[in-house]
């Protein structure tokens, strides 16, 4: 069972991180729209760095929940999601594998590049370890929660931004707790209990997110 | 062993009722009209789709009481072909039959022809050859029952000959093969099923 | 079958729904006249706030009204999923429009009554937020539901969601404990006993069963349409094939 | 000539309607990303109509970018875009007619919404119209600039978040021009020039456009 | 009439100086194993791979310089199907035939027995049926070129007769076919190119 696991991990890794994959568009996306917002709102250093945490939370947010669409979209009208339907693996573990790969490869590269943003963004050094902490704990909860969405969209034809509506009210905690814990930091208070709330999102999304979206792939072989 | 089985789909019945029972090395070829309801029933054998009614049985045990002992012993070809184009014909075959618990990936190539493009990208294969390299899996990851949804389709006559060279071995071997089917295609014995007329 | 069950089939329920609609509909017309009768002319203004104050019968028992409908979705969700009871599935499809209507209303009559007390339409404080929130996943199931082309999968699909949603109620109902906020905190569901004078207290009671009623009164009511519709449907799918 | 380009603007327009289209979940997108910020940078009232032209305007750049993705994927995954090559339609004609129906599909819904959401982010009143007009005379050049992108990543496999890359570097012309617009009709200041600099920006991508968008369709077909 | 030919397909040369000429009511077979260049010869033809050698010249004209005649005389079926789930089969159809300049929806379907399915979505028609739908834009928008790339896979032997039979009238009627396929199809006299070894 764990090399089935490994196995899944491995392929989908192998998927993101080739040419034309996510990883590097998920990336760029993040990137690209943390930029736009200095053209939006202006040049003014002060007001960017008061809106730094909030403009890294949501387009990171938005980064995670865009790619998911595709998390069992391609296996599902490529055919392969029956066929792993019928290997061994139980679907929650299934749904576990690809979630963990997605969040590897897509979650940890947007930890990567964030310290280049938030310098970009004029953040204050002191916000930078807590941020980076609390994306940390954050991205896997909204890779697990985007796989719920992605899976009930799946038999939808066309889900397409159908996932980003279903996704985000589920995901705003996330974001709350992830500015709250930055937000802290900056104000010299210690951040230990938004962390702590996040780290309690991710054990929930851990919970509850592989019975969901095994549901959902499993409704979606009916067509 | 098939019991009453029936299926529904939207909400018009495709069939009711059907009862058959496979013993090891035989085959059953599905028949009938387009939208008679081959691959759904193939579908409903697989455990892909719930049955309106009756059950599926495998030695024994209803297949949805232990689906990871029948998973194990199934291999189930759809129309669709479950290849990933950036990947190379190799990996997409490797990762299959690792997944099916198998064996490996060369001599499942060579046995469907496809040695020499083990290492393109799966993209850029002609229609039959990614028939071909679907198929391989029976050889890659060896199971008890087939199932096979037209298999022969875009096969050219080479690859049909190996085809039902690997359907007589399994056979013979204790294999049990389930195929719908609209060309003549000469796999032996055979029983045979056929489905009501289309809508 | 159990007592659910054969509460639960179609046919029981055409019966007796026939019994319970006209009761809902016209407990709710009258709760709702006497309660806006109450609360319009018999009810003292607010010392604080004036006149104002009377959005409050319509504000807070639409926002109930807005949580009471999720629960009672992911309840009936859990029915459909556990027990794989249909009706409640159809529940569950009827209940959305309504709780994303009283939610709505919650919306548009707290920002009426902002305009006033805050100076503003809207602040993004956790209650109002956290209610903007709850609209949304009223959105998103509908979506859902309607997405799929097959009504049996939509369901299923918009059920789980609803099970999953159900999270947020808690956070809506509790956001000003948990944050300081403008909004108010509760004052008349509280474990000591209703902090409210109780002139404002029968009207606004009274509009919240006037509601709630209402609420029965609309569900049953498109029920029935949804379990007629597909007796239409089975029919003419009899006919098309008897041709 | 008329009537093959009518149909397949309104065929475009019922796809995108119809149930799983794309209109409902790109304006959904639209509303959610824009009540996503005031999460991310708090609930200050002046902090957040200071940002509101910004936040608008990258929201509804982001929710028309993303959707264009499909514009002609799901057309080419499924060989319709072979056969629409092959009707008598020059692709240049074909590519506007996808794109006008693209933009009456999604870009005049986003100009529905925008008032609501203006509302919600305190935007002062006498912004309003100069939004609307910015937004009508950008949403069109954005759904033009996306066409290129979409097309040009036709051939990639897995393009999805990719055209966001091509595409937004392109779009900074029309964000910045959008948001100065309405920044100098907030200040008293009349909003002619980058009214007229967003109408300019609009004839160049519409020469542009189904120039460059024909020619990445035609590459395509070759795989 | 084709004129010294050639298809160059990730670098490898699928056929070279190619020339045949088809008069009305010909009919060209295309044959070879899986990867012989069947699909790409008829993209070529359809203008839609760009040749790396010779012109395709239709009445005496190349092809690339007046696309849109061409295109009008023209009508491929390729391996995909072209269809979207979520619009009704004759809406589908509607489109297409519009498109091209064709004529009513309704005769089309009855000619390839769907007329019952019109109202359906599309989404939920088996593989054959699908098939047979793509198959109905040849009579509905008829044309005098017919490019049918494995047009017999999937259908059932009702379908297949039904797919001769028009064959045969748009060759009495002075139309052309060019159609690959690997099974024995008998649509009467007409000419026949292999295509060599695959890889
Ligand atoms: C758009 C703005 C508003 C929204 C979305 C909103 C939302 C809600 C919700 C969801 C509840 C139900 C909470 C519960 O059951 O515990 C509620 C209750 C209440 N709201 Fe609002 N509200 C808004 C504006 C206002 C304003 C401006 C006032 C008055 C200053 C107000 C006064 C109250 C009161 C008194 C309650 C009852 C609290 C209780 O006794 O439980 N609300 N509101
Ligand atoms: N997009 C592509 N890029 C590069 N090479 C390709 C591409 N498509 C096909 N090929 C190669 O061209 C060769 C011919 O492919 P083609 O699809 O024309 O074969 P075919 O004769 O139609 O085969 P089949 O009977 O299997 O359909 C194959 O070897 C294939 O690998
Ligand atoms: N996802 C679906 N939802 C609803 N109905 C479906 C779905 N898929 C297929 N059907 C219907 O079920 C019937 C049987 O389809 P099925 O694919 O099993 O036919 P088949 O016998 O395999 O036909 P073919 O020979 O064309 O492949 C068809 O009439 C089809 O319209
Ligand atoms: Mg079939
Ligand atoms: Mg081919």
């Amino acid at each position: 069972m764990t090399g089935a696991f490994l196995a899944i991990v491995g392929r989908d890794l192998r998927l993101a991180f080739r040419r034309g994959g996510d990883t590097g568009s998920v990336v760029a996306f993040f990137v690209i729209t943390v930029t736009l917002f200095p053209f939006g709102v202006g040049p003014e250093p002060n007001l960017i760095a008061r809106i730094a945490p909030g403009v890294l939370w949501v387009a990171a947010l938005l980064a995670a929940t865009l790619s998911l669409d595709r998390l069992f979209r391609a296996d599902h009208e490529d055919g392969s999601l029956d066929l792993l339907a019928l290997s061994p693996l139980p679907l929650e573990v299934l749904v576990l594998a690809k979630t963990l790969a997605h969040w590897l490869a897509t979650g940890v590269p947007l930890l990567v590049a964030t310290p280049l943003l938030a310098l970009l963004l004029n953040l204050p050094l002191q916000g930078w370890g807590v941020l980076l902490a609390a994306l940390a704990l954050g991205t896997p909860s909204l890779s697990l929660l985007g796989a719920i969405g992605a899976a009930l969209t799946l038999g939808v034809r066309r889900g397409g931004v159908l996932v980003a509506l279903l996704v985000l009210p589920l995901a705003v905690p996330v974001l709350i707790f992830g500015v709250a814990a930055v937000d802290a930091a900056l104000m010299g208070l210690p951040a230990t209990t938004p962390l702590m709330a996040l780290g309690g999102l991710l054990l929930a999304a851990l919970v509850l997110a592989p019975w969901a979206a095994a549901a959902g792939v499993r409704l979606s072989l009916e067509s | 062993m098939v019991e009453g089985l029936a299926c529904v789909r939207s909400e018009r019945e495709l069939f009711r009722d059907l009862s058959f029972r496979l013993g090891s090395g035989a085959a059953l070829v599905l028949r009938g009209p387009n939208g008679a309801g081959k691959s759904s029933l193939l579908r409903v054998l697989a455990g892909l789709l719930p049955a309106a009614g009756g059950r599926v049985l495998w030695d024994g045990v209803d297949t949805t009481d232990r689906p990871g002992t029948f998973h194990r012993a199934l291999c189930y070809v759809g129309h669709q072909d479950a290849l990933k184009p950036t990947m190379t014909v190799a990996e997409n075959l490797g990762f299959w039959a690792g997944l099916g618990g198998g064996g490996e990936v060369a001599p499942a190539l060579r046995a469907l022809g496809l040695a020499a493009l083990a290492s393109l990208p799966t993209g850029i294969l002609s229609a039959g050859q990614r028939r071909r390299l679907n198929l391989a899996r029976l050889v890659a990851a060896p199971s008890r029952l087939w199932l096979l949804d037209e298999p022969t389709v875009t096969l050219d006559s080479g690859a049909l000959d190996r085809l039902t060279d690997l359907v007589r071995r399994h056979r013979d071997g204790g294999g049990i093969v389930v195929a719908a089917t609209h060309a003549d295609w000469n796999i032996g014995a055979c029983d045979r099923l056929d489905l009501g007329a289309g809508p | 079958m159990s007592w659910w069950h054969r509460l639960a089939s179609p046919t029981r329920f055409m019966s007796y729904s026939a019994w319970v609609l006209p009761i809902a509909g016209w407990l709710a017309a009258g709760c709702i006249g006497v309660g806006l009768a109450l609360g319009l002319f018999a009810s003292p203004a607010d010392y604080q706030q004036g006149e104002t104050v009377r959005i409050m019968y319509v504000h807070v028992p639409a926002a109930w009204m807005a949580l009471f409908c999720y629960s009672a979705m992911a309840a009936s969700s859990a029915g459909y999923l556990i027990w794989k009871q249909p009706l409640a599935e159809l529940a569950t499809r009827a209940t959305a429009p309504v709780g994303a209507c009283f939610t709505a209303i919650a919306l548009v009559s707290g920002s009426l009554w902002g305009q006033p007390m805050w100076g503003t339409w809207w602040v993004w404080d956790a209650r109002l937020t956290s209610a903007l929130v709850l609209f949304f996943l009223y959105l998103g199931y509908m979506a859902l539901a309607e997405a799929f082309d097959d009504p049996t999968r939509g369901g299923k699909a918009a059920s789980i969601l609803a099970l999953v949603g159900f999270v947020n109620v808690p956070i809506v109902k509790f956001s000003v404990d948990w944050w300081n906020t403008l909004h108010q905190p509760a004052s008349v569901v509280k474990l000591d006993g209703p902090a409210i004078d109780p002139a404002m207290l029968v009207p606004l009671l009274l509009m919240a069963a006037g509601f709630t009623f209402y609420a029965v009164a609309v569900v049953i009511l498109r029920l029935r349409a949804m379990v007629l519709e597909r007796k239409i449907q089975a029919l003419q799918r009899q006919l098309a094939e008897a041709r």
